[in-house]
This record gives structure tokens, C-alpha cells and sequence, in this order.
């Protein structure tokens, strides 16, 4: 990610021509400022996860897998289930990225895609506790990013949301005061459907769903997401670049719009999860 | 009504929604650093201390163009309720990351190529809102370290709790309201530096939290601008603002 | 009779004992690679990208007459039955090294002084004998990055479920069988470049299930072969072949 | 630390005029050899914690915290509460400290700051044990140092033995076997108040309390700590040169002594605590 | 180990001249292909370890401890003790190793070693079970390094096996569901001694027990282990180069034959302990 | 009268108030060392290896006008009554620190500049007073790899036991005895290299104390000076010494 940044050759002339282009209304590759790329979503596509989800972006890449297990709860919420969002930017996905713990743009990521999910009240962590203050479920999402070409945060936070809703996870219930598997795979109790959508200014541009090309040229990204329900439940400008204070509320208004359509596109992408 | 907002509409620290906390900005506090600046918001106590431009290490991470931004968020073990690991947490991590692209749009990088700045954060006691605090105090501190800048920087967060949009949120306004919004800005400039959000807002919350928050950050602005003025002109306005 | 071993002679996925599971092997599925391959056996699912040849980092590092060979064998958190750490444990830093040793002896590194190849497998989902399909997809991977090459590199593992030498454990025999022999060779040259062995066999077993390994790798590199034609030549040759 | 002596260009000249000064009585900020730079100590800075004090030094300035809960003992001392002091050379305390996890030198000045605080059994550990063997107050000191000017180790000490002096805890107690919050705040069970004294020795002088400018050309360095009863408690001998043995007698000597002056001084700073 | 080949310049001429030794069946130290150097088996060297061994096999000198403790059982085999062997190549043992945690290369030593202890059940870890699922022994093998001159497979695998075959451990027993000392000191459930040989292939001819010299030339490793009843227990390719099917079915027979003489030997270094 | 010392005034292991424990010292036992040496003191056993003068890495690490001395004390997991981590703990790095500081007064460190000196100490078995045994060895191990030096340096603890000022401190009394007073000397230039204390000694126990560790100091010398004479000279004075 920032590897991309500083590694690229920002040539200056491909960077005039992409502004060119823009202040036409045009990209690179002939979208308009507002169209995402091509979105697949594919979901149960490991077996021996209960839930999983590869999404793609245009080039972008992403698995998701959702490991449900018990644990303990955090002292501060001792009524709640456990919801951990981890990302790693693999070493195969771009020939920037690196091997070894995640950077501050891979904690970033995951920390984005999990204040979506978790403020957006997509799962009921209170559903999850099952002894309060004692056991509790305790929800692992992983993210592999197998290849980078631009708007992770967009393509990690549908795969997480995709494999959440599509999860069968191992039902226990409490029987005298003990924690018992039931034998049954309940789906997680989901409440809503979150989507991020992400935007770069590029000049006095706003555009949706950057590639790398165009993150190499950005001057600043915005990410908000919105939930089912007319909200804004997470954002995250990024970059050392600025906004003023209309391209701030363009983009809170772009978020809603573009994440309406997204969400449709969600739902049929997991299929029979009633969501 | 909640139980974060009283009959009477007040806050639990007794605040209107659109109150700020008392703050104090301090100047020049660090003997050995080239810039400095101390920040009490509430009680927050954050301090900053910066050091450069200096020698980049290691040396192939130097831009031949500009000078290179680090920043480091980090909080004393002592300064949250339960004690806290002193090793990097991830969550320091990312706000470190924003604090730099948050500071970064104000200074003059490429005046000093080949150079380092490190911008240290240093958060003694955390009382909600302690990221935005830190941005304004740090961004004073590269005014003492006389870096060549656009504009300050100023952060202040707004939010909304038991339904009532409000600002400044304080720890248990953060860790129980419904949303945060924490927003950096170069006042004379007009233009956003640092955007988060979490929480559930509506259309209009957002604007209005969005705002609200503007407004705090000029209220504050003032007071970085009166401990500039009391530092290096001696006038006697008051640097701390109990409420203006 | 035992529980590997069902009374006709099956084992618990049906298969007889010297049956491969299904297998697919697609080339190119990742699009910044230099190369890369993706392969199916059983539920393993692996995929590998190479790049290189490049740059060797650090510098140092870097040899006068020939590249430098580094591979990372890692498995995704949610490949396994319960989540791994994603943190590389010592069992993944010792399969990376017999893999680097297994692929290195196929590879004209010479042709590439002062560069660095780079191999990342990344287990996506573990069933047993991860570590040699994950040979396979890789040698296939490097040949779609144009590294040259003296022969492709095929793995399979044989071994021994109750008290039956067998081919190709899964994730059960692997864990509840008596031995496991993962064996790789570069097929035209008659080399052996991997072998491993865990568990427990008679001479006659060892050599039983060598032999059985070798048959296995064979089918398997028709496999590879096919995925390439498919490739390259856009040759009708099914790449997947369920059973042959 | 060490960074400050490597990297500090050690002028000759001033070396040798430092020398001149000391051999007739005198340093370069007018300080007689046995005299301390001015000492503050203010306690109940940090309000979240349970006992905390500012230390000053001259320009070296030091934050200690306390924080206490329970926690298990260790198995070779069931019977003892746990005291843990830690301590990290901020990077914003010197242009040479990095940020990162402490080093040897950290770990030095950590470990003899907990030596003295240890063996003076300035905490009477017996009486934090409340389940012995099983459940114990858990005494954790964490110092931030925040401007590097020399004499850490008494800085840093002296903050830990203030903030310790003036913590009020959570008061706990026993009822049937089990652990119950008291609602009381006592105070923990102070039995002495350590003063530790480091020297320096350059060229033939002794002096006490050096400064970042004198630890450059030090050959040698002596931390003694004495308790409140006329005993030593803690010795560290430091840096690559030697001393004699008149060096050491004079050095335990000078420790009791400056140690009963600053004593005093500590026990106004703590105010009310009794000690 | 690794740097040991990297650094060691690997000179033309002594790999010419040791060929031509080798292709008359000689080598530089006077041995045959199949012949060891001399192999000493020291035990009982460490007091406070509850089993130790010293071995060396000529310049190669490894020590390795046994230490048993109570423990945890793993999930999936909660009806077993735990074994655990760790070794590390000390930086005292060669002027390539470096301090820091185990390289690669440590890792492999470790893992091929203990694959050996395993597979062959030298341990009856069954019995190492006091309550299934709850409490169980836990037997801690660690290797330190001396002095490295090639083969440190074999050499680390004849410590590990001497000092697990003296090993006497605290006794615990089970009454009334609770884990008490006997105060005995039984030996461990041993049942046979594997014995790993390790083979070096240097052009066309295989070698067993390579000194560092030997290392530095050859084209492949191979060790394969035995227990005493004529199985294979576990078995590692090493190095990139390769081994002919014919070679492999030599070796196979070689750590047979060679095994038999040095389980002898071995026997008769851990003298009573009665295996 | 207490646990420590009998009715007829002797130590737990039988030793009079001002006894060394058995000694042995030997030379030259580790083959790739360039100087090595291993000490046994009652049970500990601690092995020092000498590498060196050697290049230093990093290279910009180097001093120009002398070599950088570099300590490693560590104990074997073994080494101890409970297992030890084998990472290093904050002890041994604090530990490393100072026998580096007490060996480097004794070496002629200037006629070796741009290069590195490492000296690795390995503590196979610890019993009471192991850095002060290690540090005798280290020095011995130094001599053996022809490095310059003014001096050798030996070590040697003191401490008080119930109420009793006694010499080379057991494992026991370290831990259950009131003081401990490690210290390390140039026994021909009369300095002090290494004094650490922790525990509690009026001021004449802390002055008899440390005589009577300077007294332990040139007994330890005199085997030092045996076993590097035996090595080097085969003169047959015993290197070892029960109690001289």
C-alpha cells in the first residue's frame, strides 16, 4: 500500500494526462468518476472455515475467513461476544508487499473494516454471550489479500461482510449453568449490512473505487460507511493530503448513495443468508 | 432522556452539548527538544516534543526532495484507567499514521530535503478526545521548533450521545455515546487534515457534528495562537481559556 | 480391518490406496505476479506467486554468479480446523526451507547473478500433503515467470493408515495413519529433491511407498504439463483430471 | 543513555576544562562535587493513576506512575504482593533515544531503580498478600522519563519512591475464602523511604548528581542506595572504568550521607504520607 | 550451520582433493565413507536438570537437558504427556552462528531431532498422562550447542536420547482425582532408543556423519532414523541438491546397518538406565 | 542461630564464613573458539567463548580508533531449577551490561581498531554467584585468545547470611540470605571493574564484606594464574583447588 506509493514512479506525465482525463469526467479505464469497477463475490469458498467470502475488485483480490470459537470477554464488556478483524497484505500480492507482521497500512485496514462492522451493529454481540462475563463466542475474521490493484478497504470490507453473513457457526446453549455444543450451525445473528465506500480527491476531483494507478496520485482518500438504515456508522481520511469542507459532505452524501447500490449487490452476492 | 444528558440538558461533566473542556496549551516545556508544547483538554495531559530537521537513518529512507514526517502516538502505561502495555498497540499504531497525514498538508517538507522531522506524542492522561488534543499541541510544538508552515493544525472531535449532538467528547462520552467524530483542520486555510468517525449518525448529525466540531477547532485555534503570541511576544493574553 | 481402512479395501474418502484425490492446477490466477499458480488437491487449495528475477534486498545478500532463491510457505488463519496464528510458526519456517531446497535444484540460477527469485505459497486451505502440492503449483508457477529451468518439480506424498502403504494422505490419515513420506523429484531427470518422512515403516514399507510416491509425482506432473499446454498453447488437454 | 556518550562529540577541551574546574572544588554550572542541582518533586500529577509523581533534577525531568490490582503471586513467593517497575527513555526525553523497547540501558536503570525500592523493603510485600498462594495485590511503577539532563537513576528513583509514598489503592479484604472490594482507598504499606545517590568519578574526583555533559566525560559511575536505618540496600557500579577501593569506601560513605539530606526532602515532597 | 556454508570459502582445490579422496574411499580426516568419528556419551552432567548428556562426535559438542514439569495437555491429544525439544546453535559454538532467537536452521535441527523421539515412541507419552484432558507431565528437552564441526543432527539426537534415557523425573500420582508428589524420582516411560544416521552425498558418493569441511562440499543431506525393532521413524532431505532413487534405497539401508552399531553404543553410554 | 549458619558457626554446604567453594578453571575447550575457557564454582558451570579481534557488522558499528567490546551472558535453559526461557530476560541483559563494563577496564582495546571483540558466556549450570564466576572465566578465555590486557580481571561475591558477613554466596544463601555483594577487581592494578549489591549491610558489614571479597578475589587469581601457567607453560601447580 504505501509501498505502492512510494515504489511507483509517479510519472508526472501519466499523472497530467489521468487529470486531463478527469476533468472530463473520464478514467484511465473509461469509467466515470463514480462507477466501482467490476465486483464479484464468491462465498464458502473454504470449506473448513464457517464462513468465508473471495471478493474482487476489478484486480483486487481478497479471501475472508470467519473462525467462530468461545472465549472469554473483555473485563469491559462482559456481556458481549468477541468480534476480532485481522488483515494481512500477503507477500504474492503485489511486488511491494513484504513478508512479516502487518504495517501500519495493513492495521489500518483491518481497524477501518472493523469499526464498519462492529458500529454499523452488523452482528448482535450481545446474542453472543453465552455465559455472561464468563464464555462467550468469540468471532475471528481473517483477511488475505492475494493481490493489490487499488481500494482494499472497499474490497476487504465486502469480504468480511460477505463471509459474516454467510457463516454457520457451532451452536452451543447453556444448559445448568454449563456451555454445551447443540450439534446445530446457526447462522450469526446479523442485523444489518454495511458497506464502505471509498473515494479519492485527485485534484479537484472526487472519484470512487481508486486503482493503484490512481492511489499513486491521489492527494487524499476518504472512506465512509454507511448501514442499512441511513447512517453513517464509520470514516477514515487518509493520506497527506486535505479536503475542504464540501468535499466532506459530497462524499458523506456520495457514500449513501453508491452504498445502496452496493448493498443490493451484497445480498444477491450471499445468496439465501436472509440479511 | 439518557443517563449522559441530564434533565436540565447538561452533560455529565456538567458541559453543554457545545461546551468545550478547559484547556491549557504550554510552550517550550522539553529542554532538549527542538520544539515543544504541553496540552491539558479536560484531563487529557499530552506532550510533544519535536525533533529536527535532522540526518534521516537510515540514510536510504531519505527523499531527495522533501523532508521526511514521523510521528509516534504513544500512551504512558499510567495514563488510562486500567494500565496499559507499554509496547505499541495497534490502535496507537493507526492513530499515529493519521496524526502524520494530519499534520503533514500544514508544513513546508520540501524547504528541508534529505532531513528527518520526528514529531513525538506522548499521551500522560487520556480523558477521550486525546488524538485531536495531541494534533493541536504538536502542531504548536513544530511552531517552536520554528518548521516553516502553511497553517496550524487544530483538531477537536464532536459526537452525539443519549441522542444530542455534542462536543468534545470526554472518556465516558467516548466509550458509552453513540458516535465520534474527530476532525483536524488548518483554520485559515479551510481544509480538513484528519477525518474519523465511528458511531451511528444520520444525514443530518453528520452535518452538524461535521460543524460543531469546526467550531471547536476555531475556538481552540485561539488558544494555540495565545500561547504563540505569550511565548515569543510576551502579550498578556491569557492562554487558558477556563471557557471563552 | 481398522477405522483408515474400511473391509473393502477404501479409505475413508472412498478412495483405494493408490488413488490420487481430484486435482486442478490453474496457472496465472494472480495478476501482479511475475508468475503464479493455483492448485486443488482434495480441499488443499494453494496458491503461489513468484517475482523475480529482481532487485536483492539487502544489498549485501546479493550473489556475484547466481540469484538468490527465497520461499515462504504460509498458512491463511482460517485454513485449518481451528485458526492459525498467522504469526510464521516453526513448522512453516522448516517446510520453507525444504521447499526452497526442493525447487532450487530445477532452477538455471546462474542465468541470474545478483538477483533474488522470490517464491510465496500461501495455504488457503490444508487437507494433508499441503507442503508437496504446494511443490507442484510452485515449480508450475516458476515456469509461468520464465525462470529457467532444467525439469519441473513434482510432489506427492505416500504412507502408511492402518498398517496399508497408501498414496496421497488427506488430512486424517495424515493426522491418525502411521507414516507419512512426502517426496518430491524433478520427473525427466530422475532426481529426488524432497523427502521427508514421519511415522513408522519396515524396510520393505519404505520401499513400498517411495515407489508409490514416484508413481503419484508422475501422474501429477501430467498434470502440470497440461495446465502449461493449456496455457501456452491453448491445447484441448483437461487440466483437471478427477481421476485418470 | 550510552546513545548521549557516543554521540555526543566529547570536545578535549572541555574535558580537560571540566578537570581543571573539578580539581579545584568546582563544575561548570558552579556546583560544588558533593552538590545536587535543585530537586522538585510534585506528587498527584496524574489523576487515573493511583499514586504518580513529576521529578525534576536540574533540567532532567521524570513521571512516575502507580497502578495497583490483583494479581496472582509468583510460585517461589506465594506469601508476597508483586511489584514491577519499569521505565522507558522516551524518545522525546533526547535527540538520542529511539522509540522501541527498552534497552540494556533502560533495563539497567529500571532494575537498579526496583533494587533500591526492593531490598529496602520500603514495601512491606507480606502485607499485600491477601489469598497467599493465590490472589495478591500487584504492584505495577511505570516512570516515562520525559528530558534526559543525567542522574536518571536518582531521578527515576526518586519519582517511583514518591509516587509509591502517596498511592492510595483499592482496598481489598477477605471474607469466607473470597476477595472483596473494600471501597477504601488505603494507602500502601510504606516501612521506609530509599534514597539512592549516584556518583561520578572523573579523572580523581568524586562528584554526585552529573549532568548529561559530565556523564560524557565520566570514567566511571556508582549508584549506592541507603534506606532510612543507616543500612545500604542497592549498589551498581556502571560504565567502562574502574574504581579504587578508597573510591568505593568514600562512595558508601557520601551515599548516607547526601541520602539523609535528600531523605528529608523526599519526605516534605510526599507532604501528608506518612513516612 | 548455513553460514557456516556461506562463510566458509569454499575452496576449488579442497573440494577437487577430497573427490579424488573420496572416489578411492578415503577422506581427509583418514575415515571411511561409512565410518563415524569417534562418538563420547557423557550423562548425568547437569545436577539441576532431571536427565543431561554430554555428546560429541569429534569436534562437535552438544549438551542437551531434560527438565519435567506438570502441564496442560494439547487439545487433540489430551490423553498424552507433552514432549518438548528445543535447540539452540549458541554463538560460543561457531564464529558464523549469531545471537537471537533460532534461524532456520536451528528450527530444522530441532524439529528433525524431535520427529525422531517421536515417531520412534521412545516415550510412551501415554503414560505421561496423570488426569486425560486435564494434567499431564511435560518433558522440556533443550539443546545448547557447543562447538560445531558438522553433523549436529546426529550429534543433538544422541544428547537428546542419552539425557531423556537417565532422566529422573518427579513422581506424581492421582488420588481422588488430585495430583500429588510421590517424592520418587522413576525414570521415563522409555521403550526403545532411536538412533538418527545422517548421510552427506558429495558427487558420487554417499558419507555418513560429515564434519564441517565436508558440509561445506556436499550436494545433498540425508538422515534417516531407526528405532531398535527395524523401522524407519522419520527421515530429512537436506541442501539443494538432489539424491538419485538409488541413493535414497542406500541410505535407507546405510541407517539401518549404522544404527544397530551406534544404538550399542549408545546403550552403553546411559549404563544402567535399563533400555 | 539460624537456617543459614549452624550452631558451630558453618554454612548449608558445610563452608566456614569466609570459604570459597571447589574451583576448577580449565582452558581451551571449545575448538572454534579463537580463546575459550570453563569454570566450575561449587555447581556452577559456565563455559566462555572468546571470537575476535574480528570485523565488525554493522559495519558503521566500528570505532576508529579502538575494537567494540561485545558480552553475551546467558543461561541454558537447563541451567536453573525451573526451565528458563531461553530468550534473553531483562537479568541477563542487565548482566551482559555490566561484565562487559567490568572486562573492558583490563584490555588493550585501542591496539585493535575497526574491529569487534565478542565474548559469549554460557552458564550450563547456575548456583549463587554465577556472573562473578563468568566473569573470571571471561577473563582467562580473553588471555587464551591472545587479546592485550593490562590485567586479568577475577570476580568474587561477598554477603551476609543470618547476621553473618560471608564469602562466594550459594544459590541458597543468594536467595534466602540478607545481602549480596558481587564485585570484580584488577587484582595487580588494585581497581575495581564490577560492584553490584542488593540487600541490606550496615556500613561495616558492607566494608567487611567488600574486603572479604577482594580476599575471595586474589584466591580465585591464583587458580586463574595455575590453569593459564598449566596451559601454557605445563608447569604442574594443580589448577584446581579444593580450598588452598
Amino acid at each position: 500500500m504505501s509501498a505502492v506509493k512510494k515504489s511507483i514512479v509517479v510519472e508526472q506525465l501519466r499523472k497530467a494526462q489521468l487529470l486531463q482525463l478527469l476533468s472530463k469526467g473520464n478514467r484511465m479505464d473509461g469509467r466515470g468518476p463514480l462507477d466501482y469497477r467490476p465486483i464479484t463475490v464468491e462465498t464458502h469458498v473454504i470449506e473448513k472455515a464457517e464462513g468465508s467470502a473471495r471478493v474482487t475488485i476489478g484486480n483486487t483480490q481478497v479471501i475472508a475467513g470467519v473462525k467462530v470459537d468461545l472465549g472469554d470477554p473483555f473485563p469491559d464488556t462482559p456481556d458481549k461476544g468477541l468480534l476480532i478483524v485481522n488483515a494481512e497484505v500477503l507477500p504474492l500480492a503485489s511486488p511491494y508487499a513484504e513478508p512479516g507482521p502487518p504495517d501500519e497500512d495493513a492495521i489500518e485496514l483491518a481497524r477501518v473494516v472493523d469499526r464498519g462492522v462492529r458500529e454499523s451493529q452488523m452482528l448482535n454481540l450481545s446474542e453472543l454471550a453465552l455465559l455472561p462475563g464468563k464464555r462467550v463466542y468469540a468471532v475471528f475474521v481473517d483477511v488475505s489479500v492475494l493481490n493489490v490493484d487499488g481500494n482494499l478497504f472497499d474490497t476487504t470490507s465486502y469480504a468480511v461482510v460477505a463471509a459474516l453473513a454467510t457463516t454457520r457457526m457451532p451452536g452451543y446453549t447453556v444448559v445448568n449453568g454449563e456451555v454445551k455444543k447443540t450439534g446445530e450451525t446457526p447462522p450469526l445473528p446479523i442485523q444489518t449490512i454495511p458497506v464502505s465506500v471509498t473515494m479519492a480527491r485527485i485534484g479537484d476531483v472526487i472519484i470512487v473505487d481508486p486503482t493503484s494507478e490512481e492511489e499513486a496520485v491521489m492527494d487524499a482518500r476518504i472512506t465512509l460507511t454507511s448501514d442499512g438504515r441511513g447512517n453513517l456508522c464509520a470514516g477514515q481520511k487518509g493520506q497527506s493530503g486535505t479536503l475542504t469542507f464540501e468535499h466532506v459532505m459530497f462524499a458523506a452524501q456520495t457514500s449513501r448513495a453508491k452504498g445502496e447500490e452496493i448493498r443490493e449487490l451484497l445480498r444477491k452476492g450471499v445468496g439465501s443468508a436472509k440479511v | 432522556m439518557g443517563r449522559l444528558i441530564n434533565e436540565s440538558g447538561l452533560r455529565v461533566d456538567g458541559r453543554r452539548p457545545d461546551e468545550l473542556r478547559p484547556i491549557k496549551v504550554e510552550i517550550g516545556v522539553l529542554k532538549n527538544a527542538d520544539g515543544s508544547a504541553y496540552i491539558e483538554l479536560g484531563k487529557n495531559k499530552v506532550v510533544v516534543a519535536v525533533y529536527g530537521p535532522k540526518e534521516v537513518h537510515p540514510r536510504h529512507m531519505a527523499l531527495p526532495d522533501r523532508a521526511v514526517l514521523r510521528c509516534r502516538y504513544h500512551m504512558s502505561p499510567f495514563s488510562t484507567d486500567t494500565r496499559k502495555n507499554p509496547a505499541p498497540s495497534r490502535r496507537e499504531i493507526e492513530i499515529s499514521k493519521v496524526i502524520r497525514e494530519a499534520l503533514e498538508p500544514s508544513l513546508m517538507l520540501s524547504d528541508y530535503p534529505r532531513t528527518a522531522i520526528h514529531v513525538y506524542l506522548e499521551v500522560l492522561q487520556s480523558d477521550g478526545s486525546s488524538r485531536v488534543a495531541g494534533i493541536s499541541a504538536a502542531s504548536v510544538a513544530l511552531a517552536d521548533a520554528g518548521i516553516n508552515m502553511r497553517d496550524l493544525v487544530v483538531g477537536c472531535s464532536a459526537g452525539k450521545v443519549d441522542g444530542v449532538v455534542v462536543l468534545d467528547l470526554n472518556d465516558t462520552e467516548d466509550k458509552e455515546g453513540e458516535a465520534d467524530l474527530p476532525v483536524s483542520i488548518m483554520p485559515n486555510l479551510n481544509q480538513v487534515t484528519l477525518l474519523q468517525m465511528d458511531g451511528m449518525l444520520s444525514s443530518e448529525e453528520f452535518s452538524k457534528a461535521f460543524e460543531m466540531a469546526l467550531t471547536g477547532c476555531r475556538k481552540i485555534y485561539e488558544v494555540q495562537r495565545n500561547a504563540l503570541l505569550t511565548k515569543y511576544f510576551g502579550t498578556s493574553q491569557p492562554s487558558q481559556v477556563e471557557e471563552e
